[in-house]
């Protein structure tokens, strides 16, 4: 829980997002989602279309085309983001809140070099020298735990591996030292081995620059590993809001089915657990 | 575009209940998948309001082709040089040409003419790409050299030069300048073709139908052509403007078709001598070359849109 | 290395595959080429005696043989009509193609391209329907007709332009051409009068030119930048809070840009075929309206020399574009310096 | 490198060809009005295929030749049954016809500045013979051959020549022959300097003088440019009265109306290719002038003899009913030809005037019937794409079908038409024909006479080409070329072309009379009735 004496970094009342549907009319794929965030990791979980997804592009404000974000309260620090001009908005996004995407191999520009995206950023939120920029990349680089940044730097996407481009990519979203940081599954895309260590280096940078950190994933048990409080999404919905030290007591029979579904060292495999999902549970 | 499928009338209550049928994510047969897909495809195509502009010229164009011998006021061939020149007026709305026939009349005649060419090199030229470029797409190896040059020789040959010649070559007559737009006019496709061949050949169901032993010639007609059709019909579609004034402009270069047949292209070039006085001898067919092309393109276009994932979405 | 040399040999097989075709038509076309040479008042033996010259009596093959021969030491004869070596006459035609070719290209790249990247932002609103239009127009008029209608316009009712042909009379012998493009020429000699008059003689038929290349260009540039702008490293560069301009500018057009180079280039190699109907209506004295008037007179050395060039200059900008490709998109560079970690 | 740079270069470069669009479009002024000392003529003149007057026989070079090219003798354009002395200062004809002796003017020069004597003339007309290009058969008609030419023309003292003839033709035959291009004097030391030897053979300076000049007459040929420009520049060392404008520039304009927007601006001083509408148009234009002269050039259709049902008379007269030649008159040849329907041209001597057909369709239908046709038959028409031709024989179409005659027509360029005509495969082939030079023997040699009808005959006129076998009007037509009485001569062209007009498996339509359009400035433009006789030289511009 965050401190109540400061005022929490992101509040959310309400979130509602929606696109219009083949068939006429609006579909919500995000249905009232609530919570608040202080300077610590929250978790967000759910299957894929639970609108997770959906909830952390909202706060940043990339919505897609066509969607419509509604919310009783949308505020981040001092900015409610509901009100605030899009330059203002634009501002906030990479300067303030950034946001981590899944697949460096299509999130990252193929035809620019790893080092001019990152000076990108930083140029587009606090413009300084060139020389200047290299260096502060150089550091975001090494930040990120790549020995020879020198290099990386001037190699392009499709020259790295997708570890050391999920590196570059926290790189690009840090070195404009945000407050909040957006992590959308930013390591399902990359394997086991290397999953640890990008973690490993988000949770340090976190802790070190001590941003406020929405994780999200479909991946429960990371989520606890790694989170303070993890919020369980369905169908749109906040289904449960419980601390990741808690999450042993779930009381939603879905968040438990979540749970079953990770295999235990030592238990029996057989039956397999199933997820079975309720369509009251939507309701 | 109709959607509904004769054998399963008693399904359909309401028109609502069908459209949800076939967009229903889950569906129960082939058939309905199919139907489904082809419904979304007419929706994205249907919001496109220019294309149903585009789909509504060429409707136009295939009804006054059909009706041509109703709809038209005066015999399309016959004139009379003394009533020559005239310029657009009660009897003839849009005036005569210089051997005094009605202009309007010939125009509505020769939508034949141009629907027929346009088909007829579409139907010509489209399978000969298809063939080659799955061919040599699928087969690989020096087949795909071979038929890969002899594409290259055919688009790196100046166009319509090759036209002119065939043309010439053949003789005059319509059919004639068809065969020889058809023939400079597949290489493109084949491109195409070929280059979705090589995503496709990759696909594992290629390779499953392989392990179920089908023979390659099997393997390209019935698994991989069908594939290429869609982009290479949206192509044809986009190509059939270019056709349509191809052909004009053969026919102004004095090939292709035999006068007095109301060629387009033939009746622009008569009516160029005119052009500073008595400008609509020329304006008329220009302008129904311009609105018919215009047609096809509005519709190629909105086809692509619909039908092409990459262009659209 | 190999790859070098696979590719001399596709160059090969496509030259012979030119000359086979050009022979081939010279062959199917049924007019006596003699006959182009002595004219119809020509008596028998006079025919005759051509006819044997030009070695038309021999076996098809032998002809071919001989055809292909003297191509190959780079002898493509006299052309009948100009009864210059038909080099000369390429000289000649090919830079007023080029000139009016290029302005064209630069015309529809120029415009059309931005119109393209516009219509895309702007998908399905307003714009991309005027650009569509306009697009769509550019593929639908013919283009002899539209040239016509232009020069009484532009010409002959405003005076805007100077008239069909490639220079006033007046400056016709004054500049010595040098190049064989008006523009240089003129402005090597430092003749600017003659410049502007060349100058307002090449705009009509090259914006002509250039609106039918912008409608092709600009519908590319459409659709591939709505295949860009899709990608996931666009959500990325917003993320980072780009501008929308840097965003379309910098990320997706320069990603568009790999294929379109190439469209490009093909529509370049389209114009500089010469466009016969152009040519014509604006008494351009252009390659397009050589070859057309050679074949129309089996005057099949000309012809043959004019599809050389032409093939010529279709391989070569696909070369070109292949260049560029690899300049515009290091993928396709073959450095494997990434590591992994 | 850097990508926004590069749209950036690409939006400039588009402001760039924008602004440079803009600034023509304003800036310029339409630069109207030719140099005072030059004359543009706007003409089409693709058909040039070379500058060697012994072998140019097409239109437009003909034109050329005729102002660049002094002859021994030329015909008066005011008058073409006058001949006057143009080299020549005399010539005569001895008693038996057959030796012609010419005398010339003294001090003559080319424009080389060689002088030019009895010694070019000989060898210009010994060099077309032996050259044996398409014309030289005007030549050779009088008995010259490779084998004798050079000892039936020669040199009898530094300004004197005789020729001599195989028969005693006709003088006027001959002297008129004479006045053709093909007879132009070359300047000899200047050809030989360039002569091209091949295997032992010295080509006389052919190679070079396709595309060069080497005459002695009012203008020199400066240039030519294929399909785009021809320049003539006035001869200083010309013997005569100097040639008027400085330059003549001749522009290559296909098109009609192209041509009047040229003309109209003042970018053109004269439009020789007009059709009958821009034409009409032209005369509201109180800037511009017509002048038009009847031209040597026939119209007709034919019909091939060697179609059984075209060869019976019944049918080649029914189609002479079946043209509607007062309708074309007024409509399709106004302006630019008038009905005519002998073979040969008004002017020429013995032309008649008369025109006994019209369209008469049920008089038509009674011979079809009579032949045993009367419910029709399809046949096919070689046309090359050209106005008038086009218009003429889709009206044709028309009225032919009116007798249950259904024409296909066989559009095609000229060449290919021709191919086929020369190869007899064809049905009906419509044409023109020219005179090669002033003279009725030119179209008689061509119309009415057919020494061997046989497939692989040495000559292949007009009447051999419709395997149309006539060895009684050949006779007739050499009689007539043999005839030295004029009017004698006269009267027998008068009968061979009413036996042609009845009974020939031609049918002529019209005869050409050349329009040119002119802006008021000039004067002194007259076109010839041949096409090497419309001296531009005399033209004058204020």
């Amino acid at each position: 829980m965050s401190n109540p004496a400061r005022l929490p970094l992101l509040s959310v009342q309400d979130l509602r997002v929606a696109y219009p549907a083949r068939e006429g009319g609006m579909t919500e794929v995000v249905r009232g989602v609530s919570f608040t965030l202080g300077r610590e990791r929250l978790g967000i979980v759910g299957e894929s279309g639970s609108g997770k997804s959906q909830t952390g592009r909202a706060i940043v404000g990339l919505t897609a085309p066509g969607g419509v974000v509604s919310a009783a309260q949308l505020r981040f620090g001092d900015v409610d983001l509901l009100r605030c001009a899009p330059e203002q908005r634009q501002a906030l996004r990479g300067g303030r809140i950034a946001m981590v995407l899944q697949d460096p191999k299509y999130s990252l520009n193929p035809v620019m070099a790893i080092g001019a995206q990152i000076a990108e950023t930083l140029q587009a939120h606090q413009p300084c020298r060139a020389a200047q920029a290299r260096r502060q990349v150089l550091e975001a680089l090494a930040a990120v735990g790549i020995e020879d940044p020198a290099r990386v730097m001037k190699l392009y996407p499709h020259e790295v591996s997708g570890g050391m481009g999920q590196r570059a990519m926290i790189a690009m979203m840090l070195i404009a030292s945000p407050e909040l940081l957006i992590a959308d599954e930013p390591t399902s895309a990359l394997d086991v081995t290397v999953q640890l260590q990008v973690l490993g280096i988000l949770d340090r940078l976190v802790a070190e620059r001590g941003m406020g950190l929405i994780f999200i994933s479909h991946d429960l048990r990371l989520v606890s590993s790694f989170c303070d409080r993890v919020l369980v999404m369905y169908a749109g919905r906040v289904v449960e809001e419980i601390a990741a030290t808690e999450l042993h007591r779930a009381q939603h029979p879905y968040t438990q089915g979540l749970l079953n579904c990770l295999p235990q060292l030592g238990a029996s495999r057989h039956p397999l657990p199933t997820l079975d999902r309720k369509p009251e549970w939507a309701l | 575009m109709n959607t509904q499928p004769a054998p399963l009338r008693q399904v359909s209550q309401a028109a609502s209940s069908w459209r949800a049928w076939l967009m229903s994510d889950r569906p129960q047969s082939r058939r309905q998948a199919a139907l489904g897909r082809w419904y979304a495809g007419w929706r994205s195509f249907a919001a496109n309001r220019l294309a149903l502009v585009g789909l509504g010229i060429v409707g136009a164009l295939v009804l006054v082709a059909l009706l041509a011998p109703l709809l038209s006021p005066y015999a399309p061939t016959v004139g009379e040089l003394g009533q020559r020149l005239l310029p657009p007026s009660g009897s003839h709305w849009l005036g005569t040409d210089d051997q005094g026939r009605d202009i309007l009349s010939r125009l509505i005649h020769g939508s034949r003419i141009t629907l027929f060419v346009v088909v007829l090199v579409a139907v010509l030229a489209a399978p000969i790409g298809l063939l080659v470029g799955t061919a040599s797409g699928y087969a690989g190896g020096w087949v795909d050299a071979v038929l890969m040059r002899i594409t290259d020789i055919f688009l790196a040959f100046p166009r319509l030069i090759l036209a002119l010649a065939f043309v010439a070559a053949l003789g005059p007559g319509i059919e004639n300048a068809v065969i020889a737009i058809a023939i400079t006019s597949w290489p493109p496709y084949a491109r195409i073709a070929r280059a979705e061949t090589l995503t496709i050949r990759q696909a594992d169901y290629i390779s499953a139908v392989k392990l179920l032993g089908a023979s390659p010639l099997r393997i390209v007609l019935r698994h991989v052509m069908p594939l290429c059709v869609p982009s290479v019909i949206v192509r044809v579609t986009l190509d059939m403007a270019g056709i349509i004034l191809t052909a004009a402009g053969l026919g102004f270069l004095g090939l292709g078709a035999q006068p007095p047949m109301p060629e387009w292209g033939a009746m622009i070039a008569a009516g160029r001598a005119y052009v500073l006085d008595q400008w609509w001898v020329a304006a008329a067919p220009g302008a129904a070359i311009f609105i018919v092309s215009l047609g096809f393109n509005l519709l190629g276009d909105g086809l692509r849109d619909a039908l092409d994932p990459k262009a659209s979405q | 290395m190999q790859a070098s040399a696979r590719f001399a040999l596709v160059i090969v097989v496509t030259y012979l595959g030119l000359l086979a075709v050009t022979f081939f038509i010279g062959r199917v076309i049924p007019v006596d080429p003699a006959l182009a040479v002595v004219g119809d008042r020509a008596p028998e033996h006079v025919l005759q005696r051509v006819r044997e010259e030009m070695g038309l009596n021999l076996p098809l093959p032998q002809q071919f043989v001989r055809y292909v021969g003297r191509a190959l030491q780079g002898d493509f004869g006299n052309s009948v009509l100009t009864s210059n070596p038909v080099w000369d006459d390429i000289r000649k035609t090919f830079p007023a193609t080029l000139e009016l070719a290029t302005c064209g290209i630069i015309i529809g790249a120029g415009f059309g391209v931005p119109l393209g990247v516009w219509a895309a932002v702007r998908r399905g609103g307003l714009a991309d329907h005027a650009v569509r239009v306009m697009a769509l127009v550019g593929y639908s008029v013919p283009i002899f007709w539209l040239g016509l209608m232009a020069l009484v316009l532009f010409y002959a009712k405003l005076g805007w332009v100077a008239g069909p042909g490639r220079i006033d009379v007046a400056y016709e012998f004054s500049v010595q051409r040098v190049t064989g493009i008006m523009l240089l020429d003129t402005a090597m000699a430092g003749e600017w009068d003659a410049f502007r008059s060349a100058l307002s003689h090449l705009v009509l038929p090259a914006a002509l030119l250039g609106y039918f290349s912008l409608a092709y260009i600009s519908r590319m540039t459409r659709s591939f930048m709505l295949n860009e702008l899709a990608q996931e490293y666009i959500v990325a560069a917003r993320a980072k809070g780009l501008s929308e301009t840097r965003i379309i500018w910098r990320h997706a057009l320069r990603n568009a840009l790999v294929p379109l180079v190439t469209v490009i280039a093909l529509s370049y190699a389209g114009l500089l075929e010469g466009s016969v109907l152009t040519e014509t209506v604006f008494a351009w004295p252009g390659l397009g309206l050589y070859i057309t008037h050679s074949l129309q007179n089996a005057d099949m050395n000309a012809v043959l020399g004019g599809t050389i060039v032409v093939g010529t200059v279709f391989i070569g900008l696909n070369l070109l574009s292949d260049a560029l490709y690899r300049v515009l998109d290091p993928r396709t560079r073959d450095t494997r310096r990434g590591t992994g970690s | 490198m850097n990508p926004l740079a590069f749209t950036r270069r690409a939006l400039a470069r588009a402001a760039a060809a924008a602004l440079t669009a803009g600034l023509a479009a304003f800036v310029l002024p339409a630069v109207a009005a030719t140099p005072k000392d030059t004359v543009v003529v706007a003409l089409a003149f693709d058909d040039i295929i070379s500058l060697d007057p012994a072998e140019a026989f097409e239109i437009s070079a003909g034109e050329l030749m005729g102002n660049a090219y002094d002859r021994l003798i030329r015909y008066d354009v005011n008058d073409p049954s006058k001949l006057l002395p143009d080299l020549a200062k005399g010539w005569k004809v001895s008693d038996d016809g057959k030796t012609y002796s010419f005398e010339l003017k003294p001090g003559l020069k080319f424009a080389s500045g060689n002088p030019l004597t009895a010694e070019d003339v000989v060898f210009s007309l010994q060099r077309a013979v032996l050259l044996d290009k398409t014309p030289a058969f005007i030549l050779t008609q009088f008995g010259l051959s490779k084998v004798n030419v050079k000892d039936k023309v020669k040199q009898t003292g530094p300004l004197t020549l005789t020729m001599e003839t195989d028969k005693p033709y006709a003088p006027t035959l001959v002297y008129n022959c004479l006045t053709a291009n093909v007879a132009s004097i070359v300047d000899k030391k200047l050809l030989m300097s360039k002569e091209a030897v091949k295997d032992g053979v010295g080509d006389m300076g052919y190679a070079w003088l396709k595309t060069n000049f080497a005459g002695s007459g009012p203008m020199k040929i400066r240039e030519w440019r294929a399909n785009e420009i021809v320049a003539l520049e006035r001869n200083d060392n010309y013997w005569g009265t100097k040639a008027k404008p400085a330059r003549v520039i001749y522009r290559h304009i296909k098109e009609s109306a192209t041509q009047r927007l040229l003309l109209q601006k003042g970018d053109a001083d004269i439009a020789r290719n007009l059709t009958p509408q821009d034409l009409d148009a032209l005369a509201a234009d109180n800037n511009i002038q017509t002048t038009a002269t009847p031209k040597g050039t026939v119209y007709y259709f034919s019909l091939n003899q060697k179609n059984p049902t075209l060869a019976k008379p019944e049918v080649r007269e029914a189609f002479k009913w079946l043209v509607d030649y007062d309708a074309i008159g007024k409509t399709l040849i106004k302006n630019i030809g008038v009905v005519h329907q002998n073979f040969l041209p008004v002017g020429l001597l013995g032309a008649s005037k008369d025109n006994p057909y019209k369209l008469d369709v049920a008089r038509a239908r009674a011979l079809l019937a009579k032949a045993g046709v009367g419910n029709g038959f399809k046949v096919t028409i070689d046309m090359r794409t050209v106005q008038p031709v086009q218009g003429i024989t889709e009206a044709m179409q028309q009225t032919f079908k009116q007798a249950g005659i259904e024409l296909e027509i066989l559009p095609g360029d000229g060449k290919q038409t021709l191919t086929k005509y020369r190869a007899r495969t064809h049905d009906i082939y419509i044409g023109s024909w020219g005179a090669d030079y002033w003279d009725p023997h030119t179209n008689a040699d061509t119309f009415a006479r057919n020494p061997n009808n046989a497939d692989d005959a040495k000559s292949k006129p007009l009447a051999w080409r419709n395997a149309w076998d006539i060895p009684e009007l050949t006779r007739q037509a050499d009689a007539a070329a043999l005839e030295r009485d004029g009017a004698k001569r006269a009267r027998m062209y008068q009968e061979l072309q009413a036996e042609f007009r009845k009974n020939s498996p031609f049918v002529m339509i019209y005869q050409q009379t050349e329009v040119a359009a002119y802006r008021k400035n000039l004067t002194g433009l007259k076109i010839g009735p041949t096409s090497d006789s419309t001296y531009l030289f005399n033209v004058s511009k204020q």
